[in-house]
């Protein structure tokens, strides 16, 4: 498996430097702890991120370095948490809100919706938003109901909101800390399965722009399309591709919201062939977004439906079956497959 | 090693929470409120004239298409203007729907005040001029806001007091909850003030709570719990204003419960003869806070015929100026919808930004030719 | 205009019979009516659904009738009905909840995506929820804001939920009646711009099955694919194409979740062009999964690309704004005009 | 016409809804519970001691890897089985997600009691079998069905009574708020249990609430309160049994908190020693329920030490059967997951499912052959 961790060009770590080997937890933690020392209106605020360090250790140590005023211990209520961050940003304040799991966002449904996502466009900008809300998101990693939704479209779909995934553990620094400096809100999604994964981060390279997708990998066959948890099965199936011919893009949307059409489509115009890959359910799901953008702004250079590998229509499964349900490179190549080869040369472009 | 808990709850640690056992303190009676100075009591008459003025108005443009919507709050000006009345300029006040009225009395001009219910945007006015959120239509979720105001200011060192204003349905939702829970916790300085005005809509307090009062809610968080009475500007004055100066000097939340009545429907577009007989709207108009006060004044010689002639005129003055304001549709620009969403617009934003601008300009040259409105 | 109203044919009209020619808040006060009165475990619930009738009057009379532990005025906690409602289904009864408006619903947002759409899959089928949840939605009708949000899509991702919207009066009825038969939660948005439309019912009709588009109008050159508020628009844009020569298709889905495939795609085979039109705003909207789909589906039947007509993605305008932000018949038209006519013969099929 | 709010509320409508001031009536010295009877004592004997054990035997099974997760009761067994053994079997229980030893109470099989924990479904019982909603995971969320089942059942004619379970920390959720205030407006039979043990996770109660006690919060929405020793099964089961009656006979809802301490981490995957300190554990060891019923039922002359190695003999059987049962891996079925999501499957689940028979029937077939896994 070609593994997230692998793709950056290693340079010797060493602690004080700025290039450091981490783990994505530990490069979100170093993107929070970044953002506390640089800008003294940043303040995390949810369940267990102070003495626990979170149920994710991404918060870990920020609550004695700085203190609990700057790193608070919550009560358990997750619209309390978001609409206490909304009146701090009134104040001036660039709160970073912790929800523990996905499927417990929810409670704050309406907050973000109704206040977080409007409250620059009532005021006509005299009140912005200048929150975080870090969601771990997606599966794999056992948990029991409601500990793996991935409910990226819910945010997708509701403007005001910029909704960002990084893949790696340098767009986790990278991305939180351009998250935390934005002036708008912004729905951060984790993917928990990879806060193990390692990869090298720059603590002083320049903060990335929100809108810019990446290509993980160039090749002419097709083009797959995916963010977050799927990028590493993504990448896996373009290495396996490679034994049955095809050579696949592979690109990593990072950004959500803004959508970045012009990489995606320079990719797709390219290739002429794409699929969509993500884990949650496909139906109204994000891949849908993707597919009907891609159709409508490349359906002249696409030689087959774009096509999406997603998570099935039903509820997350429980642990011993999830396996079934989430995108595996199997699917995606079955998938891939049905991108009407027949009827072109492999890879042609328009 | 404190495990014991509650650890320092004696035999009276609910109980002197609980609010009074004599809430309605009348005006006439009102012990603290006499001590009142009378510039207060006048400024407060002053905007309850004014403010009944203004909920008049607002109504009758209603009726003349100039407003879409207005939720009156004729019969609770007591409580709008007490409460509001009781902040120092660096509060903040978090209001909700109904409290257009609230917004006039932090000084906000009427027309501002009314962008949202008038339909050319969502608010009007500058909220951090005023310090002054925007109305909240969705119900209690503006509580735990002036929570994280108050936090926030507490946490930078200001002594600033927030008031947020809620309606006795409101708190039946969680947000109520989460936020009161918050203030106590943290010990913010907030002044949750309900305005208990008998319904929710068409829902009588009776099918919202059965709660001995909704000032007994305070108990369950570990803040003081008040009951006053809602048609006495002086007496919410005073409860506003001394929850006000404990939150300030670092005492932490209050909720006060001012009970009062609406006499109007719920909005203009509300037909409240469905679920209250007159009668009972009768009752309340024998409890009209601007007549009480006005009598109150009277009998304490500070106020005379002159006095109260020249602030009515003051107040007919701001319902001419607010008509002739309002005489005309205010006109949009259409292309805004597209410059508050972000603060950068986005790719896409500028897509469809341009995609308008394209049909209007269309439009635009149609109507220049003086053609008939054809296809673009 | 081609209203609604005009689409059955007009019976004469008499009280005590079956057809009648009703509002669509009437036909649905007649379906929660008949619903009551044929089902003793059928309970209504919600804010000022009693005495008063409702906001929008679709439950005028049913408490007087029947009694307030039928139609029950509950406290201003949207969480807290739902949540009620659940306890409720699982002892065996049918609740049927009236969400005040659209953003009103979002402070049950967890307890709709947690539990209802879940707790049949959880308890393997034991604990089935035949709950209704009527939403006004949609805009039009000068409502400040909160008040005009098209919030399907957030339903319609949501796996086992189904999400039905009537556009007739007739389908106010019927499906109505099937929601609450059905065994499964259904989310009902009820088109607030519509209520007050007429047409006729047939209130001794079968009830439709939930899952069925309906073809409105039939052409050759394109197909609009619509629902709910959008419909009379539709119409109208179809009538008005005329002039241009094109005879466009109008489909209603009627159902969003389950999806008719099998009759979209039958439509959009035949005319060779779509054009998805809703009032939401268009990005990560159910227009996307129409668009997404159809595209994977007919693709090569597909003389252009599927085009949206959607809502801009923005917060809901004020009211003196919202008329440009609607779908219109100009925009549609303007829409079907970039249909690549250039390319083949009008309305050709493949 | 009764426009007069609170219509009857006295001088004492709040005090009298307070908890007593007494709240830990220790098992030696508790009044009501001496009237129990013994059966009743030695019942909820039995039960400690197989939920102490089944306890230790749930967290042994997450270190075989035979269980995903288990947030373990243990210190709290008194609550789960005081609680549960007050309700008759027609009443309902609503569980929150530690309640894995409550179900057993009511009489869930321990493997069945399990799946969820294990990862085979989400909830492994027949609930209506045991009158036991499946656990809850959303924290509070199953307080308002509690109502829902309870209103129901009360429309119905049935005189059921519900029990809702519910952590420290899950009383700060709005769905707690919402479900407490619509028992008190419908009076519905339901009694909620709060189990305090000090902690949501890491948070200790004092930065959960600043209420005097979570029982206080009850006269926020005109039920009674009550405050009870948490580790004392006996007052646990005493303070329930009479809400239950309570609540059977008309007389709405109750909130009771039982003070207690969670002595294991919040489950396996925690560190309890991140955020306390073990002479905090110890204070609570001394107070362990289960021993404290030994000693109080061996002091009363009413358990030998032969009945006490017969029902730890009970125990440790359920154990065994326990450990040798889940000693293999189910075998949940892939294509269930498409069976229960609707009443009927919609034409795109039918889709799905074949696609995923598709691949079964391809992998197993490649297995079939013995092949190496290559592609399908
Ligand atoms: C979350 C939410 N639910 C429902 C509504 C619709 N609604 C508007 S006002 C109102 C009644 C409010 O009653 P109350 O809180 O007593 O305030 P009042 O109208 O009496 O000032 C309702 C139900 C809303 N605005 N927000
Ligand atoms: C709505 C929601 N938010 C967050 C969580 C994550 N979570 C699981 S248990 C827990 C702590 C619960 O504390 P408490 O209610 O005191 O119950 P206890 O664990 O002590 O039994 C948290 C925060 C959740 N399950 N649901
Ligand atoms: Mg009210
Ligand atoms: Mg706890």
């Amino acid at each position: 498996m070609t593994a997230i961790a692998d793709l950056g060009t290693t340079r010797s770590t060493c602690t004080a430097s700025d290039f450091q080997q981490v783990t994505m937890s530990r490069a979100l933690n170093l993107a929070l702890q970044d953002a506390l020392a640089g800008d003294d209106r940043v303040h995390l605020l949810g369940e267990d991120i102070g003495t626990l360090g979170g149920v994710f250790r991404v918060t870990d140590g920020l609550a004695a370095t700085f203190g609990d005023s700057r790193v608070t211990d919550t009560p358990l209520a997750e619209a309390g948490i978001l609409g206490t961050a909304v009146g701090m940003a009134m104040y001036g304040l660039r709160p970073v809100v912790e929800m523990q799991f996905d499927a417990f966002a929810y409670p704050a449904f309406e907050q973000l919706v109704s206040h977080v996502a409007k409250m620059r466009n009532r005021t006509r900008g005299a009140l912005p938003m200048p929150l975080t809300i870090r969601i771990p998101y997606g599966g794999g990693i056992g948990g029991v109901e409601h500990h793996s939704d991935a409910s990226e479209a819910y945010y997708t779909h509701t403007p005001g909101l910029h909704v960002v995934t990084p893949a790696t553990a340098a767009d986790a620094y990278g991305l939180l800390r351009a998250a935390i400096a934005s002036d708008d809100p912004v729905v951060f999604l984790e993917p928990k399965g990879l806060y193990w994964s390692k990869g090298e981060i720059d603590r002083s390279a320049a903060l990335p722009r929100l809108g810019e997708a990446v290509v993980r990998r160039t090749g002419p066959s097709a083009t797959l399309i995916t963010y977050g948890p799927s990028l590493p099965v993504c990448l896996e199936a373009a290495e396996a591709a490679q034994a049955e011919g095809w050579h696949l893009e592979v690109v990593d949307l990072r950004s959500l919201v803004p959508f970045d059409d012009a990489g995606v489509c320079a990719s797709v115009r390219r290739t002429g062939r794409a699929v969509v890959v993500h884990e949650a359910q496909g139906f109204s799901g994000f891949g849908a977004e993707v597919a009907a953008r891609v159709s409508e702004r490349c359906f002249h250079h696409l030689e087959a439906p774009v096509l999406r590998v997603t998570g099935f229509d039903i509820p997350y499964p429980p642990p011993m079956l999830e396996r079934y349900h989430l995108p595996d490179v199997d699917r995606i190549l079955d998938t891939v497959a049905r991108l009407q080869w027949e009827d072109s040369t492999q890879g042609g472009t328009t | 090693m404190t495990v014991l808990y509650p650890p320092s709850a004696g035999e009276d640690s609910g109980t002197v929470l609980l609010p009074s056992s004599e809430p309605l303190s009348l005006i006439d009676a009102a012990s603290g409120t006499e001590s009142l100075d009378a510039s207060v009591l006048l400024e407060l008459y002053r905007h309850l004239v004014r403010g009944r003025r203004f909920n008049q108005q607002a109504t009758a443009l209603t009726k003349q298409g100039r407003l879409a919507v207005y939720p009156s709050t004729t019969g609770q000006e007591a409580s709008e203007v007490g409460a509001v009345l009781a902040l120092d300029p660096q509060d903040w006040l978090i209001p909700t729907y109904r409290d257009t009225l609230a917004l006039l009395v932090r000084g906000v001009d009427p027309v501002d005040a009314l962008t949202l219910l008038r339909g050319d945007w969502h608010s009007g006015y500058d909220p951090l001029t005023h310090r002054t959120a925007p109305l909240s239509t969705p119900l209690a979720t503006q509580t735990p806001h002036a929570v994280g105001l108050a936090h926030a200011a507490a946490l930078r060192g200001d002594k600033l007091v927030v008031l947020a204003m809620i309606g006795d349905g409101g708190t039946s939702e969680g947000d109520f909850h989460e936020a009161m829970n918050f203030a106590a916790v943290y010990r913010s300085p907030v002044v949750f003030l309900v305005q208990n005005n008998g319904y929710a809509i068409s829902v009588p307090i009776s099918k919202q709570s059965a709660a001995p009062s909704l000032a007994h809610k305070a108990i369950g968080y570990g803040m003081p719990g008040v009951l006053v009475d809602g048609n006495d500007a002086a007496a919410v004055y005073h409860e506003v204003r001394q929850a006000v100066e404990r939150a300030r000097e670092g005492g932490g939340p209050t909720l006060i419960e001012a009970l009062t009545y609406r006499i109007d429907a719920h909005t203009n577009a509300d037909d409240a003869t469905r679920y209250r007989d007159t009668a009972e709207v009768e009752f309340w108009l024998q409890r009209d806070p601007v007549t009480r006060m006005e009598r109150h004044l009277r009998g304490r010689g500070l106020l005379d015929d002159a006095e109260v002639a020249r602030i009515r005129q003051e107040a007919e003055d701001m319902a001419q100026d607010l008509r002739s304001r309002l005489a005309t549709d205010p006109s949009p620009v259409a292309l805004d919808l597209f410059d508050h969403v972000y603060a950068h617009r986005t790719p896409q934003l500028e897509e469809q930004r341009s995609l308008l601008a394209e049909e209007l300009a269309a439009a635009q040259s149609v109507h220049a030719d003086g053609a008939e409105e054809v296809r673009r």
